[in-house]
C-alpha cells in the first residue's frame, strides 16, 4: 500500500476523481464518462466560440477546475502525466462547437500536441484553432527540431483570457490569436524542494539530497536541469525570477501578470512570502504588477516547489483579465 | 478480380491481431531495449478493445480498419497508439464506400498513411519508426499498381518490402521518439513498431 | 537549512506572507501591521455587525483567506500553531465595530480561548459574542472540566454563516446564536498519512511507520487518537464519516453541509475521490448533501491527509450559505 | 504615611524585572520539569518590552503595572503571558488615578487579581498553578487592611505567604495546564508561575 496517499485503486484515480468532481460542482459540471470530458452544465450562451484545453492528470485544479464562465467550455482529462486520447478531445471539441469554432489551448508536450493535432484533423467540419503553451524556460534550449519549450503554469492565464474573449462573443481567430499573444509573452521558471510519488507508489519519483534543489523541473516530477545548494526563500525566488524577466527582455515601466504557483505541497504561507519577494524584485526593476494570482494552480501531484510565471501584460489583456470567471477554482 | 473483399479485410485484420497477441513478449523486448517497455501492452489494449467493435458483416471494405482506427485513437497509449490510429484511418478512408480492396486502393491507402504518420510524428525514413516500414510498403504497392500486380501478390511485396523497412532500422541510430535518448544501445535489434508494421501485412495472406 | 521548505528565517515566515496577501489581495485587505491583523479595504457595508475570527498561523487559507464581504472582516494572525494575543484581537476588534458589535468566532484551544476571552474583557464598551467552534470528534472524551472538544473545519462553515449573516444586517446575538447553530451542528474526524514538518525544521512533527495511518489527528501536527493500517481510501473515508455521521445522530431525511478538507499536501485528486466515496456513505443511510466544501481550507502545514465534516443544515442556513462570498479563498 | 508613590511602585517593578533576570534559568528548568521549558523566556520577553514603556514619571500609582500589563497581553507567549497580564491589569486599574499604593489599594488589586486569574485560568488554589502563589498572598494582604498594616509591611507579609503557596506546590500533582500531563513527575519542585509571583511580591522591598 502507497505511502502517505488516499487511494484505492491507483489506475481508478483520476474516474473516482472526476466523478467526486461532478458530484461536488452539481448544476455547473458534467462530466461526460466515455469518452471522458468535464462540460459546462450552467446556462451557457449560445452562439459563442468554444475554449477546450485537456491533458494529463495529476495538475489539479488545472484543466478541470478551470471549467465554467469565463473560462474553458470544456476540459479532456488524461490519466495521470498521460495525454488524452484523440477521440476523447474530439468528442469534447464537438460537444462544444456552436459552429463558431473551437480554440484548443495545449500545453507542449509530444503527446498532447500529437493527440490535438490528431483530434483537430478528424473533427471534421469544426473549425479549430490551437493556441500552443510553451513557457517553460528551462527547456528553452533551441535545439533544432527539438520538442521545443514545454507548456506550465502560464496555461492558467491563456486560457482564462481566451475564455473571456469567447464570452465576449470575439471571434475564432480572435479568440486564438489573444491566446497565442499571453502565450509568445510568457515564460516560466520552477523548482522542485521534494519529488511528487505517482500514486500508488511508496517512493518519491526522484531522490533529492538534503540541502539539494532541483532547479528547472517540469509538472511530470521529471528532475530538473542542474541542482543548486538550498537557499532562503528570497534567493531560490530570486532565482526563478531574474531569468523569466531577462528572457522577457522587461524594461522599467513594462507591466506583467505575474502567476506564483505551488506545485502542489508547497505552503500557501510560503507561497506569499515568495510572491512578496517577486514583487520586490520587480520593483527593483521598475516593472509594475498587473494582476497576479498566488496559489496552487498547476500542481505536479504531491510535489514540494513552486514557479514564477510572467507575462507581459497590456490594457487590453488586464481588461480581459478584469472580466468575470465563475469556475472551481477560479472565481472572482 | 481478386479484390479484397470486406470479409477478407476482415479476416486479415483479424490474423494480424493474433500474430501481435503471439509476439508481445518479443515486441515488449524490442521496445525494452530501444524505449520504456510499454510497446506491446499498448498494442494489444488498442487491438482488444478493436475486436469488440468488429462488425461480423462489414457494410464496406474500410469498415474493419475503421473499427481498428478508432481503438488506437480511443486507446492512444504512448506515441504508436494515434500515429498507428491515424494510419489505419487512412486504410478506413480508403476502402469506404467500396465492395472490395483493388491494389490501387491499397496504394492509396498506403501512400495516404505513411504521408500522415510522416506530417504527425515529424519523422522521415531512416529515423528508426514504424515511418522505416510503412514507406517502402506503399513504395511496393505503387510499383505493383503500375505493374497491375493483383492485390493479394501485391500486399506479399508489400509485406517483403515491410520486413525489410523493419529489419533496416536495427543498424539504425533513432532521431526520434524515445529511442533518440538511448543512441547506440538500441543497435542491434529493430523498432518494435516498424515490426508491427511488417506483421501488418504478413497478416494478409 | 530546512528540507522541502520555501524560508527564509522561520520567525520571520508570517510577516512575510502576511505582507504577500496584501500585495497580492491590493484593494480588497489590508494587513495592519502593528498589532498584526488582516482587514477588509473593500468598500463595506456601515453599521453592521462585525465578525471576527483569528487563530495560530499555518493553517491557511484559514483565516486571512477568508476576510472579505460576505465572511469575515478582519482575521488576527498569531505565530505558526500559537495563539495571537489579546491585544491584537482587541485591537482588530476595535477596528471592526460600527457600535453593533462584534462576534468572535473561536476555535476551541486554550490559548485561543484564553486571548479571546481577555480581549473580550479589555474591550470594554464594545459588545462581544462568542462563538465556540469545537467540532473535533477525536477530542470528544467528556472529560470533566477539560479542554473539550478541539475546533477544526466547520469553523470555516461558522465563518460563512455569521458573516451571510452579518451582511444581511442581522443582529449581534442573531449572527452569534447563528454561528453556535452551525459550530454545535458540526462534527470532524480526521487523519494523517504523513505529518507536518514545521518552518526550519527537517524532520516531520512525529514519525508514522509504513503502513500506518495516523487516526484523529488535529490541525497542529500532533499525534491523533490511535494508528490504524493502511487501507484503500474508500474503507479510510469509511472510518472518518461513520462515527461523525453516528454522533450527529442522522436519520434518513437529514441533509447536511459535507466538508472534505485537505490537510496540506493531499492532492485535490485524492480530495474529490474521497468526496465521492463521502456521497456514497451519506446515501446509504438516506442522508442528502445540501452543499459541499472540497479542498485544503483549514491546514496543518504541508501534512498528508484529511478531514471529513458534517453539519447538519435546515433550509434558513442553507439559504445564508448560498449568499455571497468574495475573499481570497471562498468566492461566489 | 508610607504609602507607595508612583515613582516607588516603578522601583518595584523595575526590581522583579531583574530578579526575573537573573533566575531566568531556574525557572526555565522548572517548566522543564513540569511542561514544556519555554517560561522563563515567556517572562524575560514581555519583561524587556515593558521596560520599554516605562514612563521615567509615572502618571499615577498604576502606571508602571499598565506598562507591564500591555506588555504580558502583547506578547503572551503561552499560558503564563495573558494571565500574568490580566494579572497586574488589576493592579494597574486599582491604581489608576492615585498618587499612591494603600494597603487597601494592594489588597483590592491582589484581590481581584487573583479572581480574574482563577476565573480565567478554570484553577483553583491547589491545582499547582500561579494561583497558588496569588491567593495567599491576597489573603495576606486583605488581613493587613484589617489590622491597619502600613503597605511596605503588607506587602513583605504579602511575599512570606506567596513563597509559602510557591512551595506548596512542589508536593502537588497538577491538574490544570501542561503540568497535569507529567503528574507526579514535576513532584518535588514548585511550579514556576507560583515562584515567579513569589519573587514579584519579594521584590516589593
Ligand atoms: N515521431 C515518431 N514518428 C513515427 N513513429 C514514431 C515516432 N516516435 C515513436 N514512433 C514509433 O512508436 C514506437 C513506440 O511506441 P510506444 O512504445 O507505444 O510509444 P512510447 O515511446 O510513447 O512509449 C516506436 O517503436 C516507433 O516505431
Ligand atoms: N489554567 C491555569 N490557570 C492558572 N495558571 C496556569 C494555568 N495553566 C498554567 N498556568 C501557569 O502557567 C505556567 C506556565 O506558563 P507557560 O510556560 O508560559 O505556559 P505554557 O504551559 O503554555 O508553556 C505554570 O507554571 C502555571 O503557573
Ligand atoms: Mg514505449
Ligand atoms: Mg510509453
Ligand atoms: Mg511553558
Ligand atoms: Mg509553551
Amino acid at each position: 500500500m502507497a505511502a502517505h496517499q488516499l487511494v484505492n485503486d491507483p489506475q481508478e484515480l483520476v474516474g473516482e476523481a472526476l466523478e467526486g468532481l461532478e458530484l461536488s460542482q452539481r448544476g455547473r459540471l458534467r462530466w461526460n464518462r466515455d469518452p471522458s470530458f468535464v462540460i459546462r452544465a450552467d446556462d451557457r450562451r449560445p452562439y459563442k466560440v468554444g475554449v477546450l484545453s485537456g491533458g494529463g492528470s495529476g495538475h489539479e485544479p488545472l484543466h478541470t477546475g478551470f471549467v465554467g464562465y469565463g473560462m474553458l467550455d470544456a476540459a479532456v482529462p488524461g490519466a495521470v502525466f498521460a495525454s488524452p486520447t484523440a477521440i476523447q478531445i474530439q468528442a469534447a471539441t464537438e460537444a462544444v462547437d456552436d459552429g463558431r469554432g473551437v480554440v484548443h489551448v495545449v500545453k507542449n508536450y509530444t503527446g498532447d500536441v500529437l493527440n490535438f493535432t490528431i483530434a483537430a484533423e478528424i473533427s471534421g467540419a469544426i473549425r479549430i484553432e490551437t493556441v500552443l503553451v510553451d513557457d517553460d524556460l528551462a527547456t528553452d534550449t533551441s535545439v533544432e527540431g527539438g520538442p521545443g519549450r514545454r507548456g506550465t503554469a502560464a496555461v492558467v492565464a491563456v486560457e482564462k483570457i481566451c475564455g473571456a474573449a469567447a464570452e465576449r462573443g470575439a471571434d475564432l481567430s480572435t479568440v486564438a490569436a489573444l491566446g497565442r499573444r499571453v502565450a509568445g509573452n510568457a515564460r516560466t521558471m520552477s523548482l522542485a524542494l521534494r519529488a511528487c510519488t505517482h500514486p500508488g507508489q511508496s517512493v518519491p519519483s526522484f531522490d533529492l539530497e538534503v540541502g539539494q534543489v532541483e532547479f528547472g523541473v517540469g509538472i511530470h516530477g521529471e528532475r530538473g536541469v542542474r541542482k543548486i545548494p538550498v537557499a532562503p526563500a528570497d534567493e531560490l525566488v530570486a532565482a526563478l525570477t531574474g531569468p523569466v524577466a531577462d528572457d522577457l527582455g522587461l524594461n522599467r515601466g513594462d507591466a506583467v501578470f505575474v502567476i506564483v504557483n505551488g506545485l502542489g505541497s508547497t505552503h500557501q504561507l510560503e507561497l506569499l512570502a515568495a510572491y512578496r519577494q517577486v514583487t520586490r524584485l520587480l520593483d527593483a526593476r521598475g516593472v509594475t504588477v498587473a494582476r497576479q494570482l498566488v496559489g496552487s494552480y498547476v500542481t505536479a501531484l504531491d510535489m514540494a516547489g513552486c514557479s514564477v510565471t510572467l507575462i507581459r501584460a497590456d490594457e487590453e489583456l488586464v481588461g480581459l483579465w478584469d472580466d468575470p470567471v465563475r469556475t472551481a477554482a477560479l472565481t472572482w | 478480380m481478386n479484390d479484397l473483399e470486406p470479409q477478407a479485410v476482415l479476416s486479415w485484420v483479424e490474423r494480424f491481431i493474433t500474430r501481435i497477441d503471439d509476439q508481445v513478449q518479443e515486441l515488449t523486448e524490442l521496445d525494452r531495449r530501444s524505449g520504456d517497455g510499454d510497446f506491446g501492452t499498448n498494442m494489444v489494449t488498442a487491438l482488444s478493445r478493436a475486436k469488440a467493435k468488429f462488425s461480423p458483416a462489414p457494410a464496406d471494405a474500410g469498415a474493419p480498419f475503421s473499427s481498428l482506427s478508432t481503438a488506437f485513437l480511443e486507446h492512444s497509449g504512448g506515441t504508436s497508439g494515434p500515429l498507428f490510429g491515424m494510419w489505419f484511418r487512412e486504410f478506413a478512408l480508403a476502402g469506404e464506400g467500396s465492395p472490395a480492396f483493388s491494389t490501387a486502393l491499397l496504394a492509396d491507402a498506403a501512400r495516404n498513411g505513411v504521408a500522415t504518420v510522416r506530417r504527425l510524428g515529424s519523422a522521415s525514413v531512416g529515423d528508426r519508426t514504424m515511418v522505416d516500414a510503412m514507406a517502402p510498403a506503399a513504395d511496393a504497392l505503387a510499383e505493383a499498381v503500375e505493374d497491375d500486380v493483383p492485390a493479394a501478390r501485391a500486399l506479399r511485396l508489400a509485406a517483403e518490402a515491410a520486413r525489410a523497412g523493419a529489419d533496416s532500422t536495427s543498424s539504425i541510430i533513432a532521431r526520434r521518439g524515445r529511442a533518440s535518448y538511448v543512441g547506440e544501445a538500441a543497435l542491434g535489434a529493430p523498432d518494435p513498431g516498424a515490426v508491427a508494421v511488417a506483421l501488418f501485412f504478413e497478416s494478409a495472406g
